[in-house]
């Protein structure tokens, strides 16, 4: 298991970016997997910085990365209030260009990227747990 | 994020090397913007040096398209790696977007 | 002489391979003829793979630039080779040709 | 010295060409010279089959190559009728593209990529012998 905390910033994403990847390698993923994993995490980390802490600087992301049988389980944590991702509305897509509003497709893509995503909050902190399957 | 850009008379190519994260988003937008503000709507991205897109970098491609084909111009994509095409499928958006293999073909046919 | 011809929006790419003598002007000649024939008139030479061009093919290319321009189009050339590149500017006939080095320069410049 | 003699037609020119660039290259000629040499003699051959022998397949055309102190000596041979290179005009250069007209190219060019040209005739043949110095 490998760990890393990186400061809720936009460009801590590059480096964890390159964190998951080179797990995402070990893990033994292939291009496809390790490119959805990258994506997935991506686009949580953002999610934990602008709707979690509300801005940039506002406090940390652990991630947790870990090669299990079936894949990589990566864990997300952060310090930020909970929120209720079951209240998300779905993203609207396959409308005509003008209709795109520009909005919601983040958590889409971390449910379609990943095999397994499970949001915990706790007094503690928040943990997003993922499984890409290999 | 490092982006050049190139007028050409038909078109403008843009080429961004690296992340269009939450990070370079805004910078590729700016360098959209600082094109369509000249008047001009015709855009190629090339996209061979880019590494990733996440949902931020193509919120601004998808503004982009809108402005431009509000100007009778239009976004067209080339060279797109094979992880962030399928990305791009898999929401449905590569409808959006005239995307070519080759830079010839997109600045050719925009 | 293998010569191949894509047809893009804004102009005709025309890409032969090899060498452009007495022998391989004619169907150079045949290859340009075929395009104008359908009233397109934006040609851009790729000659990436043009080992030599002797006279009989510079007057091809002289002749199709004269009928391009007759009608609103132009003959532009890509990637010369540097012999080649040579002998036409000590000819002066570099001047009848807006020469690109790439490919995406020319086709977005015609 | 090497020799070859083709057949008088235009797809022998690109066996002419090799012929011609492999003593080129054996002369220590660089890239520059040894292009100068193909044009100069694609040229040279393309007037023997069009104006000398007035056709395809109507002769033959004889190509010596030597070696020579000052670089590579190049003899063309052939037994068409013989003409006056004196009596031929000069093409028209840098002049608008409306005016070009398409002639008079080949001996301009030859004349251009070649340090030493000149033309002799007798009855049993013609023979030019170019000169391209290292
Ligand atoms: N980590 C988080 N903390 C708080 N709210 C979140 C978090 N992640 C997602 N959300 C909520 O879910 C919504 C949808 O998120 P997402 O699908 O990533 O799209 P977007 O970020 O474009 O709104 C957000 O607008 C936000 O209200
Ligand atoms: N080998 C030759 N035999 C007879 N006439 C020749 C020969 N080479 C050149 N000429 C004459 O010289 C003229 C100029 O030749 P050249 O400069 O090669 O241009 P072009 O072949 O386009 O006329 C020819 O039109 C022809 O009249």
């Amino acid at each position: 298991m490998t760990s890393a905390v990186f400061p809720g910033r936009y460009t801590s994403l590059e480096s964890i970016s390159e964190f998951v990847i080179q797990a995402a390698q070990h893990a033994g993923l292939d291009d496809a997997a390790v490119y959805a994993v990258q994506l997935a995490v991506d686009e949580a980390a953002t999610n934990i910085i602008e709707h979690g802490y509300g801005g940039e600087d506002l406090g940390e992301i652990g991630c947790q990365c870990e090669i299990v049988a079936e894949g990589l389980r990566i864990r997300l944590e952060d310090h930020a209030p909970p929120f209720d991702p079951q209240a998300v509305a779905q993203p609207v897509l396959n409308v005509p260009l003008e209709d795109v509003r520009p909005r919601g497709l983040g958590l889409f893509f971390i449910h379609k990227m990943m095999d397994e995503v499970q949001f915990d909050f706790s007094p503690e902190g928040n943990t997003l747990t993922m499984l890409k399957r290999r | 994020m490092e982006i050049t850009t190139t007028e050409y008379k038909n078109c403008d190519v843009i080429h961004p090397i690296g992340r269009v994260d939450s990070a370079g988003a805004p910078q590729l937008e700016a360098a959209i913007n600082a094109v369509t503000q000249l008047g001009r709507h015709k855009i190629v991205l090339d996209m061979s040096e880019v590494t990733f897109v996440s949902s931020a970098g193509w919120w601004v491609l998808i503004g982009a398209q809108k402005n431009c084909k509000k100007h009778r111009g239009e976004v067209v994509l080339a060279c797109i790696e094979t992880g962030i095409r399928a990305s791009l499928k898999l929401v449905g958006m590569d409808d959006y977007f005239r995307i070519y293999d080759e830079m010839t073909a997109a600045v050719g046919n925009i």
